[in-house]
C-alpha cells in the first residue's frame, strides 16, 4: 500500500484534541462569568400556589410594584397573566441590587428586559427571582416572550430606571411609576 | 411543519439507504407502509385542528394551555408511525449483519439505524408527557398540570429531536457527497464516532432550553450546559472529515496547493453544491447555537429572534438543503430517469441559501436587542423598535425569495415526470468509499448495545432527579386552560 | 467495508497516493480557519455584549 | 492491513480494549462534570454569596432551598376578588346542579333576567346566556362579598348558599347562547371591530376576543362576550375605566378600561361570529 494508512487517524487525532481544547476554552470563559460576575441563570427553586395568588401574601395586588424594605434592599414584584403585566410599569434605582420577582396565576409567560441579561421564564406554581443592577437611567422594554394565548403580542411592560437621586420611596417604602 | 417534513423525509431516505446500501429488500414493506399511512392521518388531523383554530397551542404545546384532544392524537399517530419506521430500520441492519457476519455495517445503514437509535431514545419524553398529562387533560380527566414536569419532559425531546432531524444531512456529508464529488471518504472510523458522539451527547442536554425556567436548579441546568459544550464536538469532526473528504476530490481533480483543491471541486454537481452551501450556513447556525448553550450568555437571546435565526440557519439552511439535495441525488434511480435540468436544480439550492441568508442573518441583530420571537405584530411606533423596520422588510424579502426556491424544487422533481427529455436510466445510487475501506472497525462502532448502556446512564444522571423531584417537592400545578371551547 | 459496487475502479491506491501527498493540510487549514473564526465571534459577543449587560441570576 | 491477515481473537480483543477505554473516558468526564456542576461551582458562587458549601451543594442539586429568604411584605390588603380557582372551588362549580338551578332561578332570578336569561333591561342587566359556569359564579361570588358592588343583587344573593351559587351557575351556563345579528347594531365602527379583533400593541390593548372569545382559552373566569348586550358592555367598560367595578383579578380590565377613549368605550364590541 503506497499510503500510510493510520495518516488520517492521526490528522483526525490531531483536529479531536484541537476541538476539545476549543470547547474547553469556551467552557473555562462561561465558568468564570458565572463565578466570579455573577452571570447565571434564574435557577431559585421556590413553590407558590397559582390559584391564591392574589388571595393573601406577597403577590396580592396592593403589594405589587417596588418596594424597599427596612434594611434597604429593594424587591420589586411583577404578577404576568393573561394578558397583561402588574403592575406594567415600574420604577428601580440606578446602581443598586434589585431582586425581581415574578409569578403567573395562569399559564406560562416569560420576559427580558432590552439591553439586559435580565430574562427568565415564568412558570405557574413558581417564583421566578432576578438579582440584578442597573447601570443606566432610561424608560426600557420589557415585553413578554413565550407564548401565552392569543392576547400575547400585545403583553408589553415597562422597567423606568431612575438615578438614586430621584428614587424617593413614599412612607411605606413603594416606588410607583408616575401617571404618563 | 417541523415534525412533518423531517419525518416524512428521514423515513423515505431511511427505507431508501436500507435497500441501495444493504443491497437486500427492506423488511416487512406493508408495514413500513402501515407508518406512511398513520402519519399521514396524524397530520391531517394536526392540520384540521390547527387551522380550524382549534389547537392555538403552537407545537410545543404550551400546558396548561390545552387544546382539542385530536390534536394531541394527530401528534402520537405520527410518532407511532415514526417508530414503526426506527424498528425496520434495526431490524433491516440486524438481517443484514446476520447475513454477513464480521463485516462493517456499510456506514449509510449504520448512521441511519444510529437515528432510529436517537429518535427511540428521544420521544420518550414527549410521548410520556402527551399520554400521561396533556392527553388525561385534553380529554377532561384531569383537572391539572405539573407545568414544571412537562417541561422538562418535552425538554427530553426538545434537543435531541433536532439531531434526529440533522443526521440525514450528515449522512448525505459523509456517503454521498465525497462520492459525488468524485473522492473518497477520509476516514470511515471518525464518521461512526461523530454518530454515536451524536447519539451520546445529544440526548442529555435538553434542560439548555430550560436555562431560563425557575423549576431547574444551577447544578443540573451546569451539567447539562457542559455535555452541550460536548455535543459541538462530533459537528467539529465532521466539519474537518468531510472537507478532508472534498480535498481528496479536489485534489484527485488535479486541484494543487492549500487551497487549490476547492476550485477543482465539481461544484456543478447539485450534492457538491448543496454541501458547500450547508457548511457555510452551517457556520452561521453553529454560531448562534454556541451562544444559546453558554449558560448565562443564553440570557441575552432566550426566546427571541436570535433562536428563530439560529434554528433556521442550521436546520431551515444547512439541513433542509441537504434533504434537497438528497432528493435530487435519489430521484432519478425511484423515477428510472435522469434530471432534465441540473441547472434548475442548482438555480433552486442557491434561491434557497440566498433566501434563507437574508432572512435570517438580521434576526441575529434583532434578537440580541430585544425582539421577541412568537409575536404577532410589533408597535412600530416605539422609538426603541422602529429602526426594526427596514430589517424585517429585508427579512420578508428573504422569505419570498424561499417561497419561490421551495416552488421550483416541487416543480424540479415534479419535471422528472412531465419532461420527455429524461430519458436516460441513470446508474443507482453509489456510496463513498472511505480512504483506507480495509481498516479494521471495533465491534462497538458496528452496533449499538454498549452504546445504549452508556445513553442509560447519562440519561440517568441527567435527568432521573431533576424528573424524580416533581414528585418529590410535589409543587402546585396549573389549571388546565382549554383554547377550544 | 463497503459494497464492491460502490467503489470507483479508476481510483487506486497509487492514483491516491500520487494526489493526496499534500492532504489534508488543506482541510485543516480550512477548516482551521472556519473554527478560528467561530471562536473571535463568539469571543466578540462575550466580550462587547454579554459581559457589559451586568450580572443576573 | 486488511482484518483477513489477523487471527480472529485479536480483533476481539482490540474491540474489548476499544470499549473498555471508551468506557472509562465516558466514566472519567462524567465524574468531572458532576464534579464541576454539583460542587466546585456552587461551592464558589455560595462563598461569594455568603452560602455555606452544604446549602450551596443542596441548592445545586435542586433540594428545596430558595437562594435567599425575601423580606416578605407583610402589608395586608384586601383582595379585588376572593374567588379563587383552587379545586374545592372548581369542583363545586363542576357538580353545580342544574335542575336545582333552575328551580332557583324561576323564584329568585326570572324577574329581571327572565326565564330564557335575556333580560329587559340591556343597559344594566346583562344577558346570561352563553356564559361558562365558572364566570358566572365567580361574578355572584363576588357580589355577594361586595367585592363587586350591586346593590339589587346584593340583596338577593344574601339570601344564597354557596350550594344555590353553583346550582345557578350550573343552570344558566346551559341556556342556549343568544342569537343576533351584528349588523343590527349601527354603533360598531371600523376603529372598534380592530380592537376587538387586532388590539392595539401601542398601547399594550391585547384583541378583547383574545379573551372574550369562546374558543380563546383565557383567564378561567372570562366571560364570553360575543353574545351580550352593546348597552351592558359599555356601562361595565365605564365602570372599569371609574374604577367602580373593580373585581377584575390583577386590574386587567380596569388596566384596559383606562386606556380606551370614552369614543371607543361608546363603540363597543360584538364579535361579528356566530
Amino acid at each position: 500500500m503506497a499510503i500510510d494508512p493510520l495518516s488520517n487517524a492521526r490528522s483526525e487525532r490531531r483536529w479531536a484534541f484541537a476541538m476539545v481544547g476549543a470547547a474547553m476554552m469556551m467552557l473555562f470563559a462561561i465558568v468564570w462569568a458565572s463565578l466570579s460576575p455573577h452571570m447565571n441563570p434564574p435557577s431559585n427553586i421556590e413553590n407558590v400556589d397559582p390559584n391564591t395568588l392574589h388571595i393573601a401574601g406577597e403577590f396580592t395586588e396592593d403589594n405589587l410594584g417596588t418596594q424597599v424594605d427596612a434594611k434597604g434592599r429593594v424587591t420589586t414584584r411583577i404578577v404576568t397573566s393573561q394578558f397583561s403585566f402588574a403592575p406594567e410599569c415600574v420604577v428601580v434605582p440606578q446602581d443598586m441590587q434589585v431582586t425581581f420577582r415574578f409569578v403567573s396565576p395562569d399559564v406560562i409567560h416569560g420576559l427580558l428586559v432590552v439591553g439586559t441579561n435580565i430574562n427568565t421564564m415564568v412558570v405557574p406554581g413558581y417564583v421566578s427571582q432576578v438579582h440584578t443592577m442597573f447601570d443606566k437611567p432610561g424608560d426600557m422594554l420589557m415585553p413578554c416572550h413565550e407564548f401565552c394565548g392569543l392576547g400575547h403580542s400585545q403583553m408589553v411592560a415597562h422597567v423606568r430606571v431612575v438615578p438614586i437621586a430621584d428614587f424617593k420611596p413614599d412612607e411605606n417604602g413603594r416606588v410607583a411609576c408616575a401617571e404618563h | 411543519m417541523g415534525y412533518v417534513l423531517t419525518t416524512f423525509f428521514i423515513m423515505g431516505f431511511g427505507y431508501f439507504v436500507a435497500e441501495s446500501a444493504l443491497r437486500q429488500p427492506l423488511p416487512a414493506p406493508r408495514l413500513a407502509w402501515l407508518g406512511f399511512i398513520l402519519g399521514i392521518v396524524g397530520t391531517v388531523m394536526v392540520v384540521a385542528t390547527v387551522l380550524t383554530g382549534h389547537a392555538s397551542v403552537m407545537f410545543t404545546f404550551y400546558p396548561p394551555l390545552t387544546a382539542s384532544p385530536i390534536f394531541y392524537l394527530g401528534l402520537v399517530l405520527v410518532v407511532v408511525g415514526s417508530w414503526i419506521w426506527c424498528v425496520l430500520m434495526l431490524v433491516a441492519m440486524m438481517r443484514w449483519k446476520r447475513a454477513n457476519p464480521g463485516q462493517p455495517v456499510p456506514l449509510a445503514m449504520y448512521a441511519t439505524a444510529a437515528n432510529a437509535v436517537l429518535w427511540l431514545w428521544t420521544t420518550i419524553g414527549v410521548a410520556v408527557e402527551l399520554l400521561f398529562v396533556v392527553i388525561p387533560a385534553a380529554f377532561g380527566w384531569t383537572q391539572t398540570v405539573d407545568v414544571g414536569l412537562t417541561r422538562t419532559l418535552f425538554s427530553w425531546t426538545l434537543h435531541a429531536i433536532v439531531y434526529f432531524w440533522l443526521i440525514p444531512a450528515y449522512i448525505a456529508f459523509y456517503t454521498i457527497a465525497p462520492q459525488a464529488a468524485g473522492g473518497r471518504l477520509f476516514s470511515d472510523l471518525m464518521a461512526r464516532a461523530s454518530f454515536i458522539l451524536f447519539l451520546l451527547c445529544g440526548l442529555p442536554v435538553g434542560l439548555h432550553h430550560l436555562f431560563m425556567d425557575p423549576e431547574h436548579s444551577t447544578g443540573f441546568k451546569s451539567i447539562q450546559m457542559i455535555l452541550t459544550v460536548l455535543v459541538a464536538v462530533p459537528t467539529l469532526l465532521t466539519v474537518f472529515t468531510v472537507t478532508a473528504s472534498m480535498e481528496t476530490a479536489g485534489r484527485l481533480r488535479g486541484g494543487k496547493g492549500l487551497f487549490g483543491w476547492i476550485g477543482a471541486l465539481p461544484w456543478e454537481r447539485p450534492m457538491v453544491l448543496a454541501t458547500g452551501l450547508s457548511f457555510f450556513m452551517l457556520w452561521f447556525g453553529g454560531f448562534g447555537g454556541l451562544i444559546n448553550m453558554s449558560y448565562g450568555m443564553n440570557a441575552m437571546v432566550h426566546n427571541t429572534s436570535w433562536v428563530s435565526a439560529h434554528f433556521h440557519m442550521i436546520f431551515g439552511g444547512s439541513v433542509v438543503i441537504m434533504y434537497f439535495a438528497i432528493a435530487y441525488h435519489i430521484w432519478p434511480s425511484l423515477a428510472g430517469r435522469a434530471a432534465p435540468s441540473v441547472a434548475l436544480q442548482r438555480i433552486q439550492l442557491w434561491l434557497w441559501a440566498v433566501g434563507m441568508m437574508v432572512m435570517s442573518m438580521p434576526w441575529h441583530w434583532l434578537g440580541l436587542n430585544g425582539q421577541v420571537r412568537r409575536v404577532a405584530q410589533f408597535d412600530y411606533a416605539d422609538p426603541s423598535m422602529s429602526w426594526w423596520t427596514p430589517w424585517m422588510a429585508v427579512s420578508l424579502a428573504g422569505g419570498f425569495v424561499l417561497v419561490v426556491s421551495a416552488a421550483l424544487f416541487i416543480w424540479n422533481l415534479v419535471s422528472f415526470h412531465v419532461e420527455r427529455s429524461a430519458g436516460v436510466y441513470p446508474a443507482p445510487v453509489k456510496y463513498a468509499t472511505a480512504l483506507h475501506p480495509d481498516q479494521p472497525v471495533p465491534a462497538a462502532l458496528n452496533g449499538f448495545a454498549l452504546w445504549n448502556v452508556f445513553v442509560l446512564i447519562l440519561m440517568a444522571a441527567a435527568y432521573s432527579y431533576p424528573i424524580a423531584q416533581f414528585f418529590i417537592l410535589n409543587p402546585p400545578q396549573a389549571v388546565v386552560h382549554r383554547v377550544d371551547r | 467495508m463497503n459494497n464492491p459496487a460502490d467503489t470507483d475502479p479508476d481510483i487506486t491506491d497509487p492514483t491516491l497516493a500520487a494526489h493526496l501527498d499534500e492532504a489534508p493540510s488543506g482541510a485543516f487549514a480550512l477548516a482551521g480557519i472556519a473554527v478560528a473564526l467561530l471562536l473571535v465571534a463568539w469571543a466578540i459577543i462575550y466580550l462587547f455584549v454579554f459581559l457589559p449587560r451586568g450580572p443576573v441570576g | 492491513m486488511s482484518t483477513d491477515n489477523k487471527p480472529a481473537t485479536s480483533t476481539a480483543e482490540a474491540s474489548r480494549a476499544f470499549a473498555v477505554t471508551v468506557s472509562a473516558a465516558i466514566f472519567a468526564i462524567a465524574v468531572m462534570v458532576g464534579l464541576l456542576g454539583f460542587v466546585v461551582m456552587p461551592v464558589l458562587e455560595g462563598q461569594t454569596t455568603g452560602l455555606d458549601s452544604f446549602t450551596a451543594i443542596c441548592r445545586a442539586f435542586g433540594i428545596g432551598i430558595p437562594a435567599e429568604q425575601n423580606a416578605r411584605s407583610s402589608k395586608p390588603s384586601a383582595p379585588a376578588s376572593s374567588t379563587a380557582w383552587d379545586s374545592a372551588t372548581r369542583n363545586d362549580v363542576r357538580r353545580g346542579d342544574a335542575a336545582a338551578g333552575a328551580a332557583l332561578a324561576q323564584d329568585t332570578c326570572a324577574a329581571c333576567h327572565m326565564p330564557n336569561g335575556l333580560s329587559a333591561d340591556p343597559a344594566s342587566v346583562p344577558s346570561t346566556t352563553g356564559l361558562s359556569a365558572r364566570a358566572i359564579y365567580k361574578q355572584l361570588h363576588d357580589m355577594k362579598r361586595g367585592e363587586r358592588v350591586n346593590e339589587a343583587m346584593k340583596g338577593m344573593l344574601d339570601e344564597l348558599t354557596d350550594q344555590n351559587l353553583t346550582d345557578l351557575a350550573a343552570y344558566y351556563s346551559r341556556l342556549p347562547r343568544r342569537n343576533h345579528d351584528i349588523r343590527a347594531y349601527n354603533e360598531v365602527t371600523p376603529n372598534a371591530v380592530v380592537l376587538a379583533t387586532k388590539g392595539d400593541v401601542s398601547r399594550a390593548l391585547p384583541a378583547c376576543e383574545a379573551c372574550h372569545n369562546p374558543t380563546a382559552g383565557g383567564p378561567l373566569e372570562v366571560p364570553a362576550l360575543t353574545g351580550q348586550y352593546p348597552a351592558y358592555i359599555v356601562t361595565q367598560l365605564q365602570a372599569y375605566a371609574a374604577g367602580t367595578r373593580k373585581n377584575d383579578l390583577y386590574g386587567r380590565m380596569r388596566r384596559i378600561a383606562g386606556k380606551l377613549t370614552p369614543a371607543e368605550i361608546a363603540a363597543y364590541y360584538d364579535a361579528p361570529r356566530p
